[in-house]
């Protein structure tokens, strides 16, 4: 069994612009880099039927959650020439227009960067076991699904 | 030999609990799945993959009996 | 002649963590918004023959490169269905390790904010009348020129 | 008639100047790069690109004479 210690990727609530803001400035020491790319997932008020979604809250299979993350990002390296990479998503309760995933790459060129995030998305749409309540402003609820 | 059950979004709303330890000779997950879905009929209507100790497998994968068992309804993260 | 007021593009000095957190921020209102990709251009300390890059100042021909990085936007939001696109760039002395670019696009779903972002930061490459003078560790300095 | 030229990054070290107003009887691009080629030889050195009124012109461009021209050295930005 693998008993590296594994990255906590999985923030509580929702990501907040400053935690981005620490995170870009904790970078600015490794002057190696050319070029940041990040993506941000902003929880989007979708009318479906007549009804809003107002906020969706996110659970997490977290150890397997965690796992996938850090697989993932293992990957990432191994395809793209990086100098960092970071992945947060939240738990809990996400409001419509807050952000609920933050991906950022670093790479001496900007390529390198650009394909890593999109990739890392990708991924952790399609593999992370992360689930979402889309609660709408009647206190209904239904299950989002990725395409 | 007691399994260890995780359960998750709708899954979890299926079955009313979030996890369980189930007893019983289930040689696969095939036969888990339909263990399953006798005690929880609404199972039936989602789409859910198997992990076990947090790996998806298919449905003839050998079970031993100690294992973290979770069903996953569809990925939404992101 | 075209006589629209054309938004300044142009920072003075680097680009600091907070700008990027506001301006993050202020689109938490847009709840049509699903992603927003950001990248962002650093100072390398490279180390040419010897001598290592300690900073870049830069300088442009201010009113063409706002028209350019307008009619960059503006074919951005041509190509890409997004709800929002920013750019900006540094003038004046930006120090390895400090930000000298910004792009920033959002739209409902994230591919077109990828795909946006991409195109809008090889356009400002190619196109943009900005220059940089790549100073070293011992006040001598070289030209920087876009591959 | 007078030109204002603008020079930027290498060419404005060539130059020893960031603008200057030219009078000279200039009726294309190409003929305004020979004077200053003569006025500056460095410039010879140099790789750059003309901007007459802010667009990037060719160098058989016709000048009026009255334009705004800015010699640009290879781009930097980003």
């Amino acid at each position: 069994m693998d008993k590296k210690k594994i990255k906590n990727s999985l923030v509580d609530g929702p990501i907040t612009p400053e935690k981005i803001a620490n995170s870009i400035a904790h970078h600015q020491v490794k002057t190696n880099i050319g070029g940041h790319d990040i993506f941000l997932g902003q929880v989007r008020a979708d009318e479906i039927d007549g009804k809003e979604v107002k906020a969706i809250d996110y659970s997490a299979y977290d150890e397997m959650a965690n796992k996938i993350f850090d697989e993932i990002r293992e990957a990432a390296f191994e395809k793209f020439d990086l100098t960092c990479g970071h992945i947060y998503h939240s738990k809990g309760l996400v409001k419509a227009g807050e952000l609920c995933l933050f991906v950022f790459t670093s790479s001496k060129h900007r390529a390198m960067a650009f394909e890593a995030t999109r990739y890392i998305t990708e991924e952790i749409k399609a593999k992370a076991p992360v689930f979402g309540k889309e609660i709408f402003d009647d206190e209904s609820h239904q299950w989002k699904v990725n395409q | 030999m007691t399994l260890k059950l995780k359960y998750f979004g709708m899954v979890a709303e299926a079955s009313g609990k979030e996890e369980e330890l189930l007893d019983g000779a289930f040689l696969s997950v095939q036969e888990l799945e339909e263990g399953l879905l006798l005690k929880y009929p609404n199972l039936s209507e989602i789409n859910f993959k198997v992990a076990v100790n947090q790996n998806i497998v298919e449905r003839d994968f050998k079970l031993k009996g100690d294992e973290e068992v979770a069903l996953l309804p569809p990925f939404a993260g992101g």
